[in-house]
């Protein structure tokens, strides 16, 4: 766990300097200066940001739903706590890929908010959170809590693919990658990065999965502990 | 044999206590007829746009739906029949005529809102009419799937009222979505190969959410 | 044969991570009856559900077997009747539509009109077999329960405070059905009243923390 | 002085156009207590909430008077305890919130904590203070609401099924209860059971057509 | 005095079981946003005439606030709590605190309906302030006393379904019109004195809605 800790810190810490700190050049020579993104510009750093934390919002939500699929079949309490720390993550992690993002689009499309596929699935999944907790505390048991939660949280996990593959392909978007993009650039590793740029873009990924790895365990043990010490007062 | 008299003897029951009550039926008239004469009375100086019809018909469907739909879980919760429900049946006997009443629920509600809105709004031309009729079919059907698991997950909770439109629409919106531009091609007379893609996705919608629910359903049935 | 058996092992329940009881093992062989008592809170619904398997239980496990073969969760719904204050039946439907239309969900068929006829005048509500249950007193919604719950003649009758809500006259009957049943499968009473507790042979008493102790 | 009277006259309740029970006429003086009898389904819970204001009679009256002066339904609230098995209390508040929500809204101020803390040990509740009604076994629940009825030292207080979901304890609770209140002021007990109608000195007794027998 | 005390203690026991560990305000507010993400859904590629949005905001309000403010009496009486509530407080004290309940609930929720409609709807611009807020308060006021009263009839009945739309549709639209027509015209920077009449008419509902409503509860609160 120390690993992780000290990993993370140090991976994002160096995408916090090297993202922000190397400059752009329309011919970029050696590894300290980042091409230009024609219609992106400077503000193309926030790829280091938004992609990988909108990709660890993905990643909370199904470990998420992997607890609660386990909860269901063990019934075992632990699972529960898992499932719900792994799902405040997330939803903290949401709301920053979507400030990101907002903020990003702003300056890159000229609104906030546009109703981009992408867009709309982030916001769905925004909505499925709050909507797992409004749950959650709508219930008195723990035990009903844990099972319907988990419940809920499947189900909703199964409407989730159809944010990723079928609605972009349905609705012309705005990220790359959509339906009637020029480019026809797929995923992100062909979104015109240059190799520099990939090692910090993977580094923050990594970064990021090892945080948030780290806050997971750091919740659990949280949840944990506050359940016993419930426990003991009752 | 005996699983589906079984089944069919719930949707009777269910049936049977809604025509004697008549609780969702009213709810459901009362919400569609607040809804559209709303958007009427809102909409009154405009000439609304397909685009505009196509969403609101579903919006009126889906806000309607939680009045009615939700009602199927939460009234067995409420009169404390549940237990002996869960005495008397599996599990899976359970989910399906839940699914199978509001189905009909379902196509019954649909089928109010369209004649309607046919009636109502000039603009509202249904001009594929093999398009529409689909839209519909898959439509009502993956609304009542999706609407019968939820609603069986906040009969346990403390707040249903608000809970069901909440917990709903989220799982909705791929289905809302699609369901509006097939309404929107139909209403744009576009011919009936164009709109496989939506069908294609409200049939895996359909079977996703059923096949999901009824796997998960004891989990949410059994305390 | 009725030979229908059940066993209990290690079972365990909990509330908001608190376990209301633990470690109950029993078997109970046809014919057979089982009390089981302890104080208010004790857990002794709590128990009867997780047998009845209305509840799960949170570790243990809860068999019926017949001459060693297992029987079904979905095949014990035709042998189990269960009796409580707290089961209700549809205030919106008549008496008699309730056991007609609750028993077409259980099997399939609507039970012979004769039967139902025997079971209603058994707990004296023939008369008022068309009335709806919402308009029942306390006491007759409790005999309806009982003629409910015999109507498929079940192996194992379940009885959670059997006598609440009735008279004299209600208590009889239900002496009868118990007296009945003790000798044609498996009875098990969940009771506060140490008579009640005494129709029984076995008992499984929850002492536990004991509800309004802890 | 205490001296609350109860005087009732040619009361007559119908549902559906049907009487339940009609032509009952008596007067009870504190100290004083009443049985009332009958079969299930006789009307005993419905003459009950009439004489406690919660439902109208169809005709005749109710009078509650206190040395000739006729006490308003408004005052009798104060001097009202009821419980019943159909008396329900708020599910998501804790035993005590009950009992303190309960109180301000019947007499806008709170009864003193020593006040709460001696009913709640009475019933045995004093543990479970802190838990949710929603939470409790059924014979907890019918102990808080003797805790409930008795907080504000009612002078006239009814029973219905007085002994339902109780154990042994519970059961002796309850008779000191009602020994005391005998001697402190009216007691009306609806009940099925024989040994309990004994408590009482003065009996109502419902034969009417006898619900199920109809 | 004590009057007042008892039904302020009234209105804090359903506010603290509203509140009670911050759920019920999780789903209504998720309840406003869940139908606002709905409406704006539908309008996606349309800017939105001020007409529909006036008519939208109420209809939001409506359905918000019909699955919020009935549950006041209906769970009552489906927790069987009625009859303790019969016992301990007059008819009067209970209708004046639930009513006082409603209106807080309904203030809350037309704020955050207001609140999310102006940062999402940038169409939305009240021009004239004053007319907005005579028509926020005197609306949510009238809405709050016909939904209460009808809430408790509905609760009371044995057919809850039957009387549910007969009795709060034609109770409720003069007031949702006049409400929506005031808004437009707050919308449109209308002086305030043009909308004199509306207000007249928003007054004179909620004055005849809560006397008549408080003359009557007694005969419907008691069976
Ligand atoms: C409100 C604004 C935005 C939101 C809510 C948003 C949200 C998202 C989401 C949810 C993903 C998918 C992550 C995943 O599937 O793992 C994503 C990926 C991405 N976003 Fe955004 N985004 C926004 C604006 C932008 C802008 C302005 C740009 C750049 C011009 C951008 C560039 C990208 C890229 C390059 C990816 C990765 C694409 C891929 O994996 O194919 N985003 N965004
Ligand atoms: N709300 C109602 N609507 C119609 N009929 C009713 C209603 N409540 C009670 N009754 C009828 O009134 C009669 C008396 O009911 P009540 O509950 O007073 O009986 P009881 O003497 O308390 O019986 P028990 O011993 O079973 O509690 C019954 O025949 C019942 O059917
Ligand atoms: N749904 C629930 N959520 C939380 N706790 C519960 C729940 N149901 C029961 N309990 C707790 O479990 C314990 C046992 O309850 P149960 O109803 O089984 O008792 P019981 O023995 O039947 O008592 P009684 O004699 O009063 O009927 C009680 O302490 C109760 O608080
Ligand atoms: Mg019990
Ligand atoms: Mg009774």
């Amino acid at each position: 766990m120390r690993i992780v800790k000290v990993l993370s810190i140090i991976l994002i810490t160096f995408v916090l300097i090297a993202g922000i700190a190397i400059p752009l050049a329309p011919a970029p020579q050696g590894l300290f200066e980042f091409p230009i993104i024609p219609g992106l510009e400077d503000k193309a750093r926030n790829i280091f940001y938004h992609v990988p934390i909108a990709w660890t919002t993905v990643l909370a939500f199904l470990v998420s739903m992997w607890y609660g699929y386990r909860y269901l079949r063990t019934r075992s309490i632990d699972d529960d706590l898992k499932s719900v720390s792994s799902a405040g993550l997330g939803f903290m992690l949401c709301i920053l890929a979507t400030v990101t993002g907002s903020l990003w689009a702003k300056f890159n499309w000229g609104s906030f908010w546009n109703w981009d596929p992408r867009e709309t699935s982030i916001f769905v999944l925004l909505l499925i959170y709050g909507a797992y907790f409004a749950l959650r505390s709508a219930l008195a048991s723990d035990e009903a809590r844990a099972r319907l939660s988990a419940v809920y949280a499947i189900i909703a996990g199964l409407t989730v693919p159809f944010f990723i593959f079928v609605l972009p392909r349905m609705v012309a978007g705005l990220h790359p990658g959509a339906k009637g993009d020029v480019d026809g650039s797929g995923p992100v590793l062909e979104f015109k990065m240059a190799p520099n740029m990939r090692v910090v873009f993977f580094s923050s990924l990594i970064g990021f999965t090892l945080f948030y790895i780290w806050l997971l365990t750091l919740r659990i043990r949280a949840a944990r502990l506050e359940h016993h010490v419930a426990d003991q007062h009752s | 044999m005996s699983t589906i008299a079984r089944t069919w003897a719930l949707v009777v029951k269910d049936a049977r206590s809604e025509l004697r009550t008549r609780y969702a039926m009213n709810a459901l008239v009362m919400f569609v007829i607040t809804s559209v004469a709303t958007i009427l009375f809102a909409m009154r100086e405009d000439q609304a746009s397909p685009e505009l019809l196509a969403g609101m018909y579903w919006v009126v469907v889906f806000f309607s739906s939680m009045s009615g739909l939700s009602r199927i879980f939460v009234s067995e919760e409420e009169k404390g029949t549940a237990l002996a429900l869960q005495l008397i049946a599996s599990p899976k006997v359970v989910y399906v005529g839940k699914l199978l009443f509001n189905c009909g629920l379902t196509l019954l509600l649909t089928l109010a809102v369209t004649v309607l809105y046919l009636i109502v709004f000039p603009g509202f031309v249904v001009a594929s009419f093999d398009i529409f009729a689909v839209t519909w079919l898959l439509g009502s059907l993956g609304l009542a799937s999706a609407a019968t698991i939820i609603a069986a997950i906040i009969a346990r909770a403390n707040t249903r009222g608000t809970l069901y439109p909440v917990l709903s629409f989220p799982v909705l919106i791929p289905l809302l979505m699609t369901v509006m531009r097939s309404t929107i091609r139909a209403l744009a007379g576009e011919s009936f190969e164009n709109a496989f893609g939506e069908f294609q996705v409200l049939f895996s919608y359909l079977l996703v959410m059923t096949g999901g629910s009824y796997l998960l359903f004891e989990h949410v049935w059994k305390d | 044969m009725n030979g229908i058996r059940l066993q209990v092992t290690d079972l365990r329940r909990d509330f908001n991570r608190r376990p209301v009881f633990q470690g109950i093992s029993f078997a109970l062989d046809a014919p057979g009856s089982l009390a089981v008592t302890g104080l208010n809170g004790a857990g002794k619904s709590t128990l009867i559900k997780v047998l009845a398997g209305a509840i799960g239980p949170t570790t243990g496990t809860v068999a019926y077997q017949r001459a060693g073969v297992p029987i079904e969760i979905d095949a014990l719904r035709h042998e189990l009747g269960f009796v409580s204050p707290y089961l209700n039946l549809y205030d919106e439907f008549s008496a008699e539509e309730n056991l007609r239309l609750l028993s077409r969900i259980r099997s399939g068929n609507e039970p012979a009109s004769v039967t139902i006829e025997r079971r209603m005048k058994q707990v004296n509500l023939w008369n008022r077999r068309h009335d709806d249950v919402g308009t029942f007193s306390s006491g007759m919604k409790q005999r309806l329960k009982y003629a409910f719950a015999l109507l498929h003649e079940p192996t194992v009758l379940m009885l959670d405070e059997p006598t609440s809500n009735l008279d004299a006259e209600g208590i009889a009957v239900v002496e009868a059905i118990v007296a009945e049943q003790k000798e044609r499968g498996i009875l098990i009473v969940a009771t506060n009243d140490e008579s009640e507790a005494a129709w029984c042979t076995a008992r499984v008493h929850l002492s536990g923390s004991g509800g309004n102790k802890r």
